[in-house]
């Protein structure tokens, strides 16, 4: 696979002058959709065969690459500096003299080696085959069909349009709109007796003057817990309980109309008013 | 290039794909504006018209402008074609879906989870189509009959069996469970119902003495 | 009048007739169907394309059906007619090309191949564009879904079939569209060096052939 075909884009020219410029490497890591890409552009450099790449210098090139980033302070996502690692080892393979007997597992660096080459072809290949399908003549752009539309009676398709997508989202939107349809009542908390009781005995001292319900009835929380309501209803059971034992008075002016509560003074006797 | 795009022969190419392509008939003037400089359109235009006569194609004049259309002799061969392509309805779609995940499913559980009382028509042109089959029925109150798709669905969506139909992972990868989905939502795997937990289809208690008719091998 | 239909130069008239009025590609069943009894089709066909070839609509077989079109050197002269074409990013048409040659592929795959993950969107957007189609699963653990092209992809970019993809013969002989090589490469793990287990597409067969892949494949 010779390199004659391959269209250099511009963040690949960009590579390779950094990298043919050594230590300034300067590159738009935008451009690059990932680590194998970068390798690319670099091996690109070397003008051989990539079979025949150095590997060594490749490593070289990449971490050069990974630390004029950094120098740079690109935020470098993690798999260029994962391919820096992997790079860096390699190398160190390839370099160190070989041991006595080979290594009971893991493949041999040249191996590698010739691993990491294959699929710097493969996407090389795959750029090339983007750049030759872009140059295909392509429908309503290079080559036209029949133009009139009513003047198209003859309809070629046997099969039903759909296809398994279709049926994908369809089930999606099916199931989606099912769980929308079904109602969940909310377990409704409500205001204990016992607490309201407690709170208003607590409260009685400061219950000097007529005050309105409402205002002693706790607030409802908006983030949760029982509603304003059961706080409203569960204070007046307390608060007519109180009135019966004696310690609070009530008073409401009309049906609906706000209830005043007030402590009552000791000794008092409860006057039941008919 | 000009020297050659004044050429006759070319010219014609021209006039040819531009009025192929068209949307409507070209005036003169329509088809001399988008010719290179030099050409000459009318002498092109009447050379198709030659190049075209008697073939199944022909250049036809209507109100000073030109169009190519099939000859009208072949009337009889388009107007025959004029079929709608086999385009399944929302409706149909969707429940063709609920019955491929959730097979066996009865009519109800279709209603249940489309939420709408599903036409009879839907299903009968599922039916027809020979997308969807009679599965059995179900053992449970009234012995529901309960459907499932056929091997023509199989080839219709290209799938080898029932375990290859995209499952919720496939549905979250193509972007398409993103949202209004509660909790817990899974597709169930028509691989695993099985047609042994169901009645035969002659067991209904709708038709009882009925189906003693078809058993007919089984009885002593 | 039947001695007339049986006329090679008559058929050649109704198939240049029918090809024209057509919405869409048509396979040599298409225009069989519709011709009548005893005219041959194929024979029809062929000399409807060596009639306009050179000419400025030509015959063109796509996705192995056959269309007239517009000749590709006078892209030049349809600026009327050119639609914005729908931009697809530099990962998308890696992404389809990846499916295109390797197909069928898995998510897998396509980020093995690019060495990167694959956004979301990406396949997505092929998936609704109508370029690329889910395939099936791969027999291997965890089932992954496979993705392929369409016949609407290859109509795109006038292939007849998947074996016209630029460059695919030299590709596929140089051993670049094996999947299973580069074993190790992110971790070396002798367990994946045999690429016996990766090379086990669902067909077995990695040359994109195009055809129903999984019709009457396997019986569930």
């Amino acid at each position: 696979m010779s390199g004659d075909l391959f269209q250099s884009s511009l963040e690949f020219e960009a590579a390779e002058g950094a990298a043919e410029a050594g230590e300034s490497l300067v590159v738009d890591i935008d451009g690059y959709e990932g680590p194998l890409h970068v390798l690319l552009a670099l091996a690109r450099t070397q003008k051989v065969d990539l079979l025949k790449l150095s590997i060594t210098r490749l490593a070289e090139q990449y971490l050069a690459f990974v630390m004029e980033a950094r120098n740079r302070r690109f935020s470098l996502a993690a798999d260029y500096l994962v391919m820096a690692a992997w790079l860096a080892y390699l190398k160190s393979r390839l370099l160190l003299p070989k041991p006595e007997r080979p290594a009971e597992k893991g493949m041999e660096p040249e191996e590698m080696a010739a691993a990491l080459a294959f699929r710097l072809m493969k996407l090389e290949a795959m750029r090339k085959a983007v750049d030759q399908m872009r140059a295909l003549p392509q429908l309503r752009r290079d080559v036209f069909t029949r133009g009139d539309p009513e003047a198209q009676v003859v309809i070629p398709s046997r099969e039903i349009e759909a296809s398994l997508y279709d049926l994908m989202v369809a089930y999606v939107s099916q199931r989606q709109k099912e769980a929308q349809r079904q109602y969940t009542p909310m377990a409704v908390e409500a205001y204990p007796l016992d607490d309201a009781r407690e709170r208003m005995r607590e409260m009685l001292p400061r219950l000097k003057a007529w005050t309105a319900l409402g205002g002693v009835a706790p607030q409802g929380h908006p983030a949760g817990g029982p509603s304003r309501a059961s706080f409203v209803a569960s204070t007046l059971s307390a608060s007519l309980e109180l009135v019966k034992d004696g310690m609070l008075e009530a008073k409401q002016l009309d049906a609906f109309e706000e209830i005043y509560v007030r402590a009552r003074e000791i000794g008092f006797p409860l006057e039941l008013t008919p | 290039m000009s020297a050659t795009l004044r050429d006759p022969a070319e010219t014609e190419r021209l006039v040819e794909a531009l009025l192929f392509a068209a949307a409507g008939p070209l005036s003169l003037e329509d088809i001399q504006r988008r010719l290179p400089e030099g050409a000459d359109a009318g002498r092109a235009i009447e050379a198709v018209r030659t190049r075209y006569a008697g073939r199944g194609v022909e250049l036809e004049t209507v109100a000073g402008r030109y169009r190519l259309r099939t000859a009208p002799d072949l009337a009889w061969l388009m107007t025959e074609e004029r079929e709608e392509p086999r385009r399944l309805s929302k409706a149909a779609l969707e429940t063709l879906a609920i019955i491929a995940y959730h097979q066996p499913v009865t009519r109800a559980d279709i209603e249940q989870v489309r939420g709408v009382s599903l036409n009879r028509g839907t299903l009968d042109l599922l039916l027809a189509m020979g997308f969807v089959r009679l599965r059995g029925r179900r053992r449970s109150p009234g012995r529901p009959v309960t459907y499932g798709t056929t091997d023509l669905f199989l080839e219709q969506f290209s799938l080898a069996n029932l375990g290859d139909l995209p499952g919720a992972a496939e549905m979250k990868a193509a972007g398409l469970l993103d949202m209004g989905v509660p909790a817990g939502f899974e597709v169930p795997d028509p691989t695993r119902a099985d047609d042994g937990d169901l009645l035969s289809m002659d067991d209904g208690d709708d038709a009882p003495e009925f189906a003693q008719d078809f058993v007919g091998g089984e009885e002593p």
